[in-house]
């Protein structure tokens, strides 16, 4: 394995569900393909009901994907068996968004901390110990934390627990979905740096969940922006806001509220609401909202467009730059 | 033949004296009475019908070739004009009184005794009463399915019909007098077809008008009766589904005229205490005996001692004051009003002592244990406690076992199930004024298999030689004589113990004060609650 | 919604086989020969044979059991061995006065049950709503034949405002229905409480507040509306608890329902007869059960789709 | 796995915690007046079925002559029987002491099973799922449709009743709505976030069941334990009302009612006393019950 | 107590309109079974006439429970109020009869909340509980009412508002509902609109549509609006004037502007500075070290103390007067940054 190899490749990932009484599936995450490389985060960006949730849960196969390829580390995960992906995981951590949901409140924060060493047999118990210690002054908890419960804890020191547990074995990838939507702004700003230190620290790479731009422009390296279960464009951080090609990438941006006063210019707003999933349009599936929309919008789903300014990086799935490609 | 006539004369002369002129004189016609009743009635169908509710109800709406004497045990002829039976005992000629009318207006004749006895007999009639006609010529090919036809009965001419039995009986004319043996219209059963028993058509003193299912039944005199003088009333309603504490209250309040659960348990000190009723109660005795098997079979009953023992150690008196006194303490098989009864038997007294010492002698000084089957009706399961603390105080510790009667029946009828059993409420009342029907099933050894009604498997050799020979005495002169046979019989088993007889329920009637009649027509003997026919109103 | 109404149906359809297979087969082990009851006393063995052939219940249990069912298809309840009436007609000659009680019952339920439920839910955490919740305690754990009998007692004989039991107008149908309705009322009060309190923390009824919607309307339109579902649902699967309950109720009263009917069936193994009613009240259940599907998409437009 | 730590992760460090919640439980319990006052009731009905022969004066099972009338009537209450004598002239009080003893028995052991068996089967139906959960479940929504009493009484009638096979016919009747609490709860405990998260993890199904969800259900199990107890007192008392309760002479609050229905006009401490105890004891765990479903559990509600 | 902890009008008072809303040190708390605590202390704001108002704070901050407060809509018990006034149009609403208030309800205040998906009653159709408000308040035809509501769900942006009275509110998406709040909040033509949290559960594309949405209305039909949200950006986008909380008091208030130019309290500045921004990059965000205290364990002093970069002995033990800069702005603390 060399270096250049992506540390994980999803490559057109399905994953459909049926809900009670609606004969078409869900079509939740629908082709979707992505890369990241080590020490890497990579953030996955969109509304709520795009499939961006599903979409970190299949990758990892918490929840059984339709059809696809999910290579890590050379792997196909799809393919493991149950034991072996059970493994596998000690690689691969998720951090969950409500940080009181995914804590087992009757366990106390030391042996949930340290559940996943005993699952994956790494040590002794008094190494265990040692290690839970370390975890827990490395995410800034009290070493006294151990012994209580979790409902004895804040929300942002509840998600230092969630995040000392994924990082308890070290792995290569953790996966976090929205790990700070649910904490105050004063406390979001203590979990995203520690989540910045964390991956300096440890060389993780990070998949990153959310709906909030300014997080993800000040933590992503790589931007993928979903919509309806496609990812519509794809670029690093810096490219994909100073550049943003997409007409719903443009929206979103001009939609976030701005502290810095003075700067709130022209803003996009779009019109109409995200269509339900299990009914999608025909065609490209923003086209409805869309306000440069085409007559080819409604009839063909755009390809997968690889375009760059200044030698960068950048997909986008927009019937706009078709002819922009062939120039 | 001679004899035949003397007996005709006899009986003609009986129905022109007393009870029939009595009865002639006695009330005026007219009005109509309300009997309560908690349960629903099962079938009117008098080839089906065998609880004590219906029983008396089928016996007001049909006729059979026989009936007794109101208020009392002696046999009458009722559709019979007359009849003779042979010397020998096997042939019973009948003359039918002309002119009898079934309720749907057709005249009933010779046929259609034939044909409702033919009917009682025949498997698919599931008559609970074929069994009691199996002396009749030609019952077992009936049975067996081979025939419809009953072999032994002819009728030579409409009005005549003539019986051939297979052997002698004694009984035979009190089994005419039982309600299986009542006549019903064959195209009226062929109409309503299982269904006949709600829509019952006899020749009876009353027709019914309307049965409206679970809630009431009407009956409406019968204007053909073949009694002119009968019946009194015009009409009986029977409400169904009433509580007998209700009921008590209803006809305290004058809504109600008669009792037919009669007075409840819980009331009866009350009520009996009351001056103000004393002329609405009447007491007679009934053809009933409470007794708890033994079963012969299993240990240590199989020991005579040890069920004399049982016998000695239950203190009857006591068990009668549990049920408020309304029973009288029994020592032998049979009730005091049965023929056959012996007054002068003193049976086995309450004796702890002694039967503790039988016990030693039988080899358990200690005492055992063993069971004690009841139905868990409400006072049976008293009354086994009861009895249960008479059997510890000897050392016998008799775990109770209260069922529904299903399986309490359904344990008797095993050889090795129920060492003892509580017969109450589901106990031997008579069908017929006769000994011998206090026998054969619950006694002899007949009823000893499976699934039979002898639940102590008692079964004795010489005991069934001799009811043998006291069934086959049908000869009306060697009545007497087969009465002290009988007696005999039943002492006789009392020797051996099978049984430990507890007590014989008294019958208590309760009616309004405007309901009058013979105090004997209210504890009718067959006629329960009341004798229908012939008490009357006066208001 | 026909969709999903022919599916409950059908699922609905397959409990009540469940529950006759259930039954048939108790019935069968119950140690008792009906036959012989049936034969009466001085039934030779052929006759006891020829009718249990006649019965078919000499066959065995699986050919009686698909029998059984074939007739059932037909609408052939079978005929009582006791009473030798079709069991159907047996049956339908009680329901009156079982259904009677039941309305009777369910009225009194709802009468009082709902009303303090919402008064204690209304008055949360105060003494009205501790009295209240205790009153409904007591309403639950009374076993029903004690209130029944003490109903009788000072209503009945001591006050003689009712009469002692038995069967008639609405004056018989009181103490039963009451009391018959009592453990029910006491749930009811409950489970509307409970999900009263629930509704009444909920936005809408915020928002409800904030409109200037009076108090009562908040509670009485807003609350009612949404908190009811559950108890509506509850009924449905109530009606099946009153069709074992009558029986307690119906004996103490002495009222000639499909409970009395039951009894003396079970007394002398009327398997027919138990059959019958066991199927009826399965089949009350299923009914209850689907009554309240089709009423509760009425109060809650969110169950209406599909 | 090292035992020890298994053995650590619970007794160790879980200790503090059980210590903790279950004071901070207590001491919400104890605010609750109500539930308070029924502990002690309670109590004072377990202290009299325990202490029974020393309280009781006189024996249960003896039928006094002077006990009844000389027209068989049970006698009023009086100085030498302080209840009343019951219709074979037994001390009633004697009996309801010791019929404490075959309620209290009954119910515990009873409602054990029941909850045992329910637990069992709504957490197969919950977590194994599949299609011997979806049959389990079946069972349960048909044993739900099929009518309780009937059920014990044809069940009373196949097994002849004594203590014990009461309460396994009562267990077997009862154990439907543990069994659809818990199976709704192991649902939607394998369905949450938690669940999830540790099986994110890696860990296996045996150590997501054992150690994950069943910890959560032990309040529900606890919570039933005393709450179901008030409705198998009460099914107890109802089949012993029919005549299919336990074996007599033995005393049974509900037995003694049966005994005496008929008599309540003329006799109304018969029935009044035993069904004050009834009401009673099922009040007291219906409350007690009601109290920890609010202190431990209280997303649980239903009817039991 | 109240004069113990009295302040100087903590109130700036913006533009020195006339104030419709006020505010006046209202100090309320809530009994529970672990004891009683306060959750508001001595909270005073104003909305003045025609003009977009913010309340921001962290959850638990009691911006909710204050509007709640004046709105009467705390269920009592738990709440109890110990001192204050809150006055609307001249009239202490504190002391209206119940009827009274009732009619101020929904007729003269309307208020939306953050939670489109569950504050319509989902057992009702929209029509229904459109209509109702003007039940109460008017007394119009069926006909009347259906007409004023389709012109107020029109206004607000919805298409095919006739069907949509007939709609219930499962079917809508959650922008939908939102705006249906609005129309309904607006149909009596109120003079304030209290919005709670308004797009907090909202996607930031329809964020933006109901923002721009309230901005016209609120131009179109000169009311106040007093927008409660915990997005500074938010407040940056809709409001002229600010008010921060912080654990039950108010700690600052100033103009939008000034506020995010130059924060006067240290926690006001926390705040602005801990969000990431879009248009520059830090490696590492500004945080605010600690908690929010909890309402049961205040300190004596400044409730921010334990947290404040520039805590004195003074901030532990006193309670910070508020310190009035200009007209624009006043902050509560003892070392306000310039």
């Amino acid at each position: 394995m060399t270096d250049r190899e992506p540390l994980l490749e999803i490559i057109d990932l399905n994953k459909h569900f049926y809900v009670k009484g609606q004969q078409r599936p869900v079509r939740a995450v629908d082709g979707v393909s992505l890369e990241l490389n080590r020490g890497e985060t990579l953030s996955v960006v969109g509304e709520s009901g795009c499939g961006k949730s599903t979409l970190a849960r299949a990758a990892l196969r918490i929840h059984e994907p339709t059809s696809g390829r999910v290579i890590f580390k050379g792997q196909d995960l799809l393919n493991l068996s149950r034991k072996r992906l059970r493994a596998k995981r000690k690689e691969m951590q998720f951090i969950f968004q409500d940080p009181y949901a995914s804590l087992d409140t009757r366990w106390p924060v030391g042996s949930i901390v340290t559940e996943p060493l005993v699952i994956h047999g790494a040590g002794d118990y008094r190494s265990r110990q040692k290690k839970l210690h370390e975890l827990l002054e490395l995410v800034g908890l009290d070493p006294t934390a151990a012994n209580r419960y979790p409902h004895e804890f804040s929300g942002g020191q509840r998600q230092r627990i969630g995040i000392a547990r994924a990082v308890a074995l070290e792995p290569d990838l953790i996966v976090a979905d929205e790990p700070v939507s649910a904490l105050d702004v004063s406390i979001q700003s203590q979990i995203i740096n520690l989540l910045i230190r964390l991956k300096q620290d440890l060389s993780l790479a990070y998949i990153f969940i959310t709906h909030d731009l300014a997080v993800v422009k000040h933590i992503s390296d790589r931007v993928a922006v979903m919509y309806l279960g496609v990812i519509i464009e794809f670029a690093g951080v810096e490219e994909l806001f100073s550049n943003p090609l997409h007409p719903y990438t443009q929206a979103l941006i001009s939609a976030i509220p701005r502290i810095d006063y003075r700067q709130s210019g022209r803003r996009i707003v779009l019109t109409g609401d995200v269509p339900d999933p299990s009914d999608p349009p025909s065609g490209c599936r923003f086209h409805p909202r869309c306000i440069h929309r085409m007559d080819i919008c409604s009839q063909e789903q755009p390809q997968t467009l690889t375009l760059g300014s200044n030698g960068s990086w950048h997909t986008v799935n927009c019937h706009l730059y078709t002819d922009a490609i062939n120039l | 033949m001679q004899r035949n006539w003397i007996v005709l004369v006899l009986l003609v002369g009986f129905i022109m004296t007393w009870p029939w002129s009595a009865v002639a004189g006695e009330g005026k016609k007219g009005g109509t009475i309300t009997i309560t009743y908690k349960d629903d009635v099962v079938t009117l169908d008098p080839a089906i019908g065998y609880d004590w509710q219906n029983w008396s109800m089928i016996k007001s709406l049909f006729s059979g070739l026989m009936d007794y004497e109101p208020g009392t045990t002696a046999l009458t002829p009722d559709l019979a004009e007359s009849y003779s039976v042979s010397d020998d005992g096997l042939i019973y000629t009948f003359k039918l009184r002309s002119g009898v009318k079934f309720h749907n207006g057709r005249e009933l004749v010779a046929s259609d005794v034939k044909y409702s006895i033919e009917r009682t007999v025949n498997p698919e009639t599931q008559s609970p009463g074929q069994g009691f006609y199996n002396m009749i010529k030609g019952f077992d090919d009936v049975v067996a399915g081979k025939t419809e036809r009953l072999e032994g009965i002819e009728t030579s001419d409409e009005q005549t019909v003539v019986f051939e039995l297979s052997r002698p009986d004694a009984t035979f004319l009190h089994l005419l007098a039982l309600n299986f043996a009542f006549i019903v219209p064959k195209e009226e059963v062929e109409k309503w077809g299982a269904d006949f028993g709600k829509h019952p058509v006899g020749s009876g003193a009353f027709k019914l008008k309307e049965w409206k299912l679970g809630q009431s039944i009407e009956w409406v005199r019968n204007p053909d009766y073949h009694f002119p003088d009968r019946p009194k009333l015009d009409g009986v309603i029977f409400e169904i589904g009433q509580e007998p504490t209700v009921a008590l209250m209803r006809l305290q309040r004058g809504e109600v005229d008669i009792l037919g659960d009669g007075i409840p348990p819980a009331r009866f000190v009350q009520i009996k205490n009351d001056p103000k009723y004393k002329d609405q109660i009447v007491e007679g005795g009934q053809l009933h005996t409470g007794y708890v098997t033994m079963n012969v079979r299993m240990e240590p009953f199989d020991d005579a001692r040890v069920r004399k023992a049982v016998n000695m150690a239950i203190n009857k008196d006591r068990v009668v004051k549990i049920i408020n006194n309304r029973a009288v303490v029994a020592n032998q098989p049979l009730p005091p009003a049965m023929p056959g009864y012996d007054p002068d038997y003193e049976g086995y007294p309450y004796d702890p002592e002694q039967a503790k010492d039988l016990l030693a002698e039988a080899g358990y000084p200690d005492g055992f244990e063993t069971e004690l089957w009841t139905m868990n009706v409400d006072p049976n399961p008293r009354i086994a406690q009861s009895m249960q603390q008479n059997l510890a105080a000897i050392g016998i510790k008799a775990d109770i076992l209260n069922q529904s009667q299903g399986p309490v029946i359904a344990a008797g009828g095993e050889p090795d199930q129920a060492p003892m059993i509580w017969s109450g409420g589901m106990a031997w009342i008579a069908d017929y004024p006769d000994p011998s029907n206090f026998y054969g099933p619950i006694l002899g050894c007949g009823g000893a298999v499976k699934g039979g009604w002898n639940w102590a498997w008692y079964c004795n050799e010489e005991i069934e030689k001799m009811a043998t020979k006291a069934d086959s005495m049908s000869d009306p002169a060697q009545a007497e004589k087969r009465i002290d046979l009988w007696r005999e019989i039943f002492i006789k088993i009392m020797d051996d113990a099978p049984w430990a007889p507890i007590f014989n329920e008294q019958r208590f009637t309760m009616h309004s004060p405007r309901v009058k009649g013979k105090p004997s027509y209210f504890v009718d003997p067959v006629h329960i609650p009341i004798n229908y026919e012939n008490i009357y109103v006066e208001d | 919604m026909f969709l999903f109404l022919a599916k409950r149906f059908g699922a609905s359809g397959l409990i009540v086989i469940g529950i006759t297979f259930i039954t048939f087969l108790l019935s069968y082990f119950i140690p008792a020969d009906p036959v012989r009851m049936l034969a009466g006393r001085s039934a030779t063995q052929e006759t006891v044979e020829s009718i249990r052939h006649q019965l078919g219940l000499d066959q065995p249990l699986p050919v009686q059991y698909l029998k059984y069912l074939g007739r059932l298809v037909q609408g052939d309840l079978g005929r009582s061995y006791k009473q030798k009436t079709q069991v159907a007609e047996l049956i339908a000659s009680r329901m009156p006065a079982t259904l009677k009680l039941l309305v009777g019952a369910i009225f009194f339920e709802v009468l009082f049950g709902i009303p303090a439920g919402i008064f204690a839910a209304s008055r949360r955490g105060r003494k009205a709503d501790n009295l209240a919740m205790i009153a409904s305690f007591v309403g639950v754990s009374a076993p029903q034949f004690v209130v029944g009998l003490l109903l009788l007692w000072v209503f009945a004989y001591k006050m003689a405002l009712y009469p002692l039991g038995g069967y008639g107008g609405l004056s018989h149908l009181i103490l039963p229905a009451v009391t018959l309705g009592i453990t029910g009322g006491g749930w009811y009060s409950r489970m509307m409480r409970s999900s009263m309190v629930d509704v009444l923390q909920q936005d809408y009824i915020r928002t409800a507040r904030a409109k200037g919607v009076r108090e009562s309307a908040v509670v009485l339109v807003h609350g009612l509306r949404n908190a009811v579902l559950p108890v509506i649902a509850m009924i449905g699967m109530d009606i099946g608890f009153f069709m074992s309950w009558t029986v307690v109720v119906e004996s103490v009263y002495g009222w000639p329902g499909i409970g009395q009917l039951t009894w003396q069936s079970i007394q002398v193994i009327d398997t027919p007869v138990i059959m019958g009613v066991t199927l009826v009240a399965a089949l009350a259940i299923v009914i209850g059960n689907f009554m309240a599907d089709l009423i509760m998409p009425l109060i809650d437009p969110r169950l209406r789709v599909r | 796995m090292d035992c020890n730590y298994l053995l650590r992760s619970f007794f160790y460090f879980d200790l503090p915690g059980i210590e903790f919640a279950v004071s901070y439980a207590w001491r919400k319990f104890l605010r609750k007046k109500v539930a308070v006052t029924a502990a002690g009731v309670l109590a004072v009905i377990i202290l009299a079925a325990v202490f029974a022969p020393v309280l009781a004066p006189h024996d249960p099972y003896e039928q006094f002559f002077e006990g009844l009338t000389l027209q068989g009537a049970p006698l009023p209450p009086s100085a030498e029987f302080f209840l009343g004598t019951d219709l074979l002239g037994r001390d009633l009080l004697s009996r309801l002491l010791y019929g404490a003893r075959t309620s209290l028995i009954i119910g515990v052991v009873a409602n054990g099973v029941a909850v045992l068996l329910g637990t069992f089967l709504g957490v197969i139906g919950g977590y194994v799922g599949g299609f011997i959960g979806g049959a389990v479940m079946r069972f349960t929504d048909l044993m739900m449709a099929f009518p309780a009493l009937l059920l014990a009484i044809a069940l009373a009638a196949i097994f002849t009743p004594s203590l014990w096979i009461v309460a396994l016919v009562i267990a077997l009747v009862n154990w439907v709505w543990v069994a659809r609490v818990i199976y709704a709860q192991t649902r939607s405990l394998a369905e949450s976030e938690f669940i999830e998260a540790v099986r994110s993890l890696g860990a296996s199904w045996p150590r997501i069941l054992f150690l994950h969800v069943i910890p959560h259900l032990a309040p529900t199990v606890f919570v039933w334990s005393t709450l179901g107890i008030s409705t198998t007192v009460l099914l107890e008392a109802t089949l012993s009302f029919l005549g299919i309760g336990v074996r007599p002479p033995m005393p049974s609050w509900g037995g003694i009612i049966y005994e005496s229905q008929s008599y309540f006009l003329d006799a109304p401490w018969l029935v009044f006393f035993p069904g004050l105890a009834i009401l009673m004891l099922a009040l007291a765990f219906n409350l007690v019950g009601d109290a920890l479903r609010d202190v431990l559990d209280p997303t649980q509600r239903g009817r039991g | 107590m109240a004069e113990q902890k009295a302040r100087p009008d903590s109130r700036a008072g913006p533009d020195n309109a006339e104030p419709l809303l006020s505010l006046k040190g209202l100090t309320m708390g809530f009994r529970t079974d672990e004891g009683s605590f306060i959750a508001l202390e001595d909270v005073s704001y104003e909305v003045p006439k025609g003009q977009t108002v913010g309340l921001v704070g962290e959850s638990g901050c009691g911006k909710s429970v204050s509007v709640m407060t004046a709105m009467r809509l705390l269920p009592s018990p738990p709440a109890f109020i110990r001192s204050g006034q809150v006055v609307f149009d001249g009239r202490d609403l504190l002391k209206l009869v119940p009827e009274s208030m009732r009619h101020i309800r929904g007729n003269r205040i309307g208020m939306i909340f953050q939670e489109p998906m569950t504050s319509l009653n989902p057992t009702f159709s929209i029509g229904f509980q459109m209509r109702e408000v003007l039940r109460i308040h008017r007394s119009l035809k069926r006909k009347e009412a259906d007409e004023l509501c389709t012109d107020m769900l029109a206004k607000t942006g919805i298409g095919a508002p006739a069907q949509r009275l007939k709609q219930y509110p499962h079917e809508l998406s959650g922008g939908l509902r939102q705006r249906i709040m609005i129309a309904m909040a607006l149909l009596c033509g109120p003079d304030l609109l209290i919005a709670d949290e308004p797009t907090t559960a909202l996607d930031v594309t329809i964020q933006a549509q109901i923002l721009e949405l309230l901005k016209e209305l609120q131009q179109d039909l000169q009311m106040s609006i007093l927008m409660i949200t915990h997005d500074l950006g938010v407040v940056a986008e809709s409001c002229r004037y600010v008010y921060v909380m912080y654990a039950g008091c108010v700690v600052e208030s100033a103009e939008a502007e000034r506020i995010f130019s130059e924060p006067g309290h240290p926690y006001t500045r926390g705040l602005i500075n801990s969000r990431p921004r879009i248009a520059e990059k830090r490696e590492w965000l500004k945080t605010i070290p600690g908690m929010v205290p909890g309402p049961d364990n205040r300190p004596p002093g400044c409730n921010y103390a334990e947290r404040c970069e520039r805590c004195t002995e003074q901030c532990r033990q006193e309670q910070p007067q508020f310190v009035q800069y200009d007209h624009k702005q006043a902050v509560a603390c003892w070392n306000p940054y310039p």
